[in-house]
């Protein structure tokens, strides 16, 4: 891929009815570099996530995701290479964890990893035919992460990463960001476990007053 | 034309056409009950007018995404709904001594009542949804699907009624109706449009206000997560 | 009823739904203007 | 885009399979209003007999709407960020969620009509128009329902909206519907009716389509 910044936005803003989200937030993720993002609850980190995967689109600012200018239908092209992941899982509540991932495999383009590979490899390789809706909150993040691997994005958007996760998975997550990082992709983590974030990522910035300050050290 | 200038035209057109439809002489046939068409008529019209209006309204916000567009479809919806009440209301007013019977199932009577009905459905789809962007793409699609049903809904509930007598006004060779009666018709028709039109102006200059209201940046504008701060238990902020 | 009295009926369901609809968007209007000006 | 409609059409099948949402809740219920009208009108068989077509339909109609509303088919906000990014247009997650609605009504429709036919035994002169009939009418309700169900997605007292939204535009469908049987059952021509059912689908077909994008954004 070329060396042009992963993401790029500037003076972004977000109005909602009776609330200014975002009022004016400039964000650079370089090829290769996973930032953390912080934020007290309630400060739009999910909705300036939303935003960079496309889903939403801003009352103001510019800027390019993956090269594509935000706003435009030209961003539509490269969405099958954003990957994000919300609080709530999207996973289908009676199928199966198998059958999820194989949905999503068949969807995708460019299938990376065969949905039972990608079960196997986090650590759900026994519960594929256990169905979504009778799955812990933290076995359902897994699954999530293995869509993860099945659909290899160059732009991993993660929404509060290590909620309900064992140490175990938190190394997933290590290691989903490094995978990304080493392609040359991008990440954003949103989290509240600093010290475990800072482990997996370069550099960590603070949404604030609907606006991007420097994490304080 | 200001809008203070169609508000005071639509207003002296109202109470002329009042007093003419009560100074015309009785209607040969229907005596008296007659002069409840110089209200019936103009609301149904306006009932099938504000609809094609909410319609284009609909399609040109779509097509070109300005919000005028949408308040005028939605300005428009709810006038109308306003006068297809009346329509409705009217009829069963001079259905009752004359037929005998508040409600009869004739084809037009069937169509207003379901488009009342779609009228209503769509007022409360804008009701419900909040943000002037949201609520408009919405609307318009519901407005399109709507307005694209309205003539099968037309065709069907004609052919299931069988055709009626076709409306004995609008056949200049052949007039059934005596002059001033005419007259008094033309004239309701007249200002009842007028004051559809003043009153979607001010409907729309209401909504303009509603959304700078909602939407609008403010000076002391709150950001979002501005509402919570660090918590008085448990040991104040880590 | 007599014929007059339908009419007087018809005449005062229209123009009485006018006029408090009239009533309904000054109101409002009002609301919003003296909402807007408390901000 | 086909073969992404037809894993969505598989998968929301499959859910639905699971859940037996329509099997035991919406069919049963749809039963149950079939019994109590009779109890509420008086028990004339004559007359349950001719009117028993007209509360078919009346009845389709109504709980079909809960047919196009079940949990499987609603979709929230997750699962349609995935599908978005996975690069799902919006008229093929329309087209899927309609033919998977279709084919549930056309269970919902076969399942009533078995108990419309042994409550009210009506008449079945000319059935094998039915055929024509019920995959037309299914294939309206789902098509209204789905657009209905994304109009009003998120919403607060969407489950009381929807109805409204659908029942006044659905009522072109109810007439074909009803009028084409009552021709079957005085021999009349029934092909205007037919072609009423086929007009309405086509043109909830293109609105459907067209507006899938517009509704994806809000």
């Amino acid at each position: 891929m070329s060396d042009a910044p992963v993401v790029d936005v500037t003076g972004v803003a977000l109005r909602r009815p009776n609330a200014l989200i975002l009022r004016d937030v400039d964000l650079r993720v370089e090829c290769g570099e996973a930032l953390g993002l912080f934020g007290a609850n309630g400060s739009g980190k999910t909705t300036l996530l939303r935003i960079l995967a496309t889903l939403v689109r801003p009352t103001e600012g510019a800027g390019t995701v993956l090269g594509a200018p935000i706003g435009t239908p030209h961003a539509e092209s490269v969405r099958p290479r954003i990957g994000l992941i919300g609080h709530e899982a999207a996973l289908y509540p009676n199928l199966t964890l198998d059958e999820n991932l194989a949905l999503v495999s068949s969807l995708c383009i460019r299938p990376a990893m065969t949905a039972s590979a990608a079960l196997a490899a986090v650590g759900l390789g026994g519960a594929g035919r256990r169905r979504a809706a009778h799955c812990s909150n933290g076995m359902r993040r897994r699954a999530e992460f293995a869509r993860m691997l099945v659909t290899q994005p160059d732009l991993l958007l993660l929404d509060e990463a290590h909620v309900g996760l064992d140490p175990e998975a938190s190394g997933i997550v290590q290691h989903l960001v490094g995978e990304v990082v080493a392609r040359g992709g991008g990440a954003v983590v949103v989290s509240h476990e600093r010290e475990r974030v800072a482990r997996i990522v370069a550099r960590s910035v603070v949404l604030s007053d609907g606006r991007i300050e420097p994490a304080p050290r | 034309m200001t809008k203070r200038t169609v508000e005071i035209g639509a207003f002296g057109a109202m109470i002329i056409a009042f007093a003419v439809g009560l100074a015309v002489p009785p209607d040969a046939v229907q005596g008296d009950l007659q002069r409840i068409m110089y209200v019936h008529v103009p609301s149904a019209w306006l009932a099938y007018l504000a609809f094609g209006i909410t319609m284009i309204g609909s399609v040109v916000y779509l097509a070109t995404g300005n919000l005028r567009w949408d308040r005028l479809a939605g300005a428009s919806a709810e006038v109308g709904v306003v006068f297809t009440g009346l329509a409705l209301a009217t009829g069963l007013i001079w259905g009752k001594p004359v037929w005998g019977v508040w409600w009869t199932w004739d084809a037009r009577l069937v169509l207003t009542a379901a488009m009342f009905f779609v009228y209503l459905a769509y007022l409360a789809l804008r009701r419900g949804v909040d943000g002037a962007d949201r609520r408009a793409k919405r609307s318009a699609v519901f407005g399109i699907v709507a307005a694209l049903q309205i003539p099968v809904v037309h065709f069907s509930v004609v052919w299931w009624r069988g055709l009626h007598q076709p409306p004995t006004v609008l056949r200049p060779d052949n007039p059934q109706i005596d002059p001033p009666l005419l007259f008094a018709l033309l004239m309701a028709v007249f200002a009842f449009t007028l004051a559809y039109a003043a009153l979607v102006r001010r409907r729309m200059a209401l909504a303009t206000a509603e959304d700078s209201l909602t939407d609008a940046p403010r000076p002391d504008e709150q950001v979002a997560g501005a509402a919570v701060s660090a918590p008085q238990i448990g040991g104040g902020r880590r | 009823m007599s014929d007059w009295g339908w009419v007087a009926f018809a005449y005062t369901i229209v123009y009485g739904v006018l006029i408090g609809y009239v009533a309904s968007l000054v109101v409002r209007t009002r609301r919003v203007r003296s909402e807007a000006a408390r901000r | 885009m086909i073969h992404h409609v037809l894993v969505l059409i598989r998968s929301q099948l499959r859910n639905e399979a699971r859940a037996g949402e329509v099997a035991t809740i919406i069919i049963p219920f749809g039963a149950v209003a079939l019994l109590v009208i009779p109890l509420a009108i008086g028990i004339d068989t004559d007359l349950l007999a001719r009117i028993g077509p007209g509360l078919f339909w009346v009845v389709v109609l109504l709980f079909g709407v809960i047919v196009t509303h079940r949990q499987s088919a609603s979709v929230d906000r997750p699962q349609r960020d995935m599908l978005t990014l996975l690069g799902v247009d919006p008229a093929a997650r329309f087209a899927a969620t309609t033919i998977a609605s279709t084919l549930l009504l056309l269970v919902f429709e076969l399942a009533v009509g078995a108990i419309t036919i042994v409550l009210y035994d009506p008449d079945l002169t000319g059935w094998g128009w039915l055929a024509v009939i019920l995959p037309l009418v299914a294939a309206g309700l789902a098509m209204i329902g789905t657009l209905a169900a994304s109009l009003t997605s998120g919403l607060g007292g969407r489950s009381a909206l929807a109805p409204l939204l659908v029942a006044p535009i659905a009522i072109p469908i109810l007439l074909g519907a009803a009028q084409a049987t009552e021709g079957l059952r005085v021999g009349a021509g029934i092909l205007r009716w037919v072609l009423v059912l086929a007009v309405v689908d086509v043109l909830l077909m293109l609105a459907g389509v067209l507006t899938a994008r517009p509704l994806e954004e809000s």
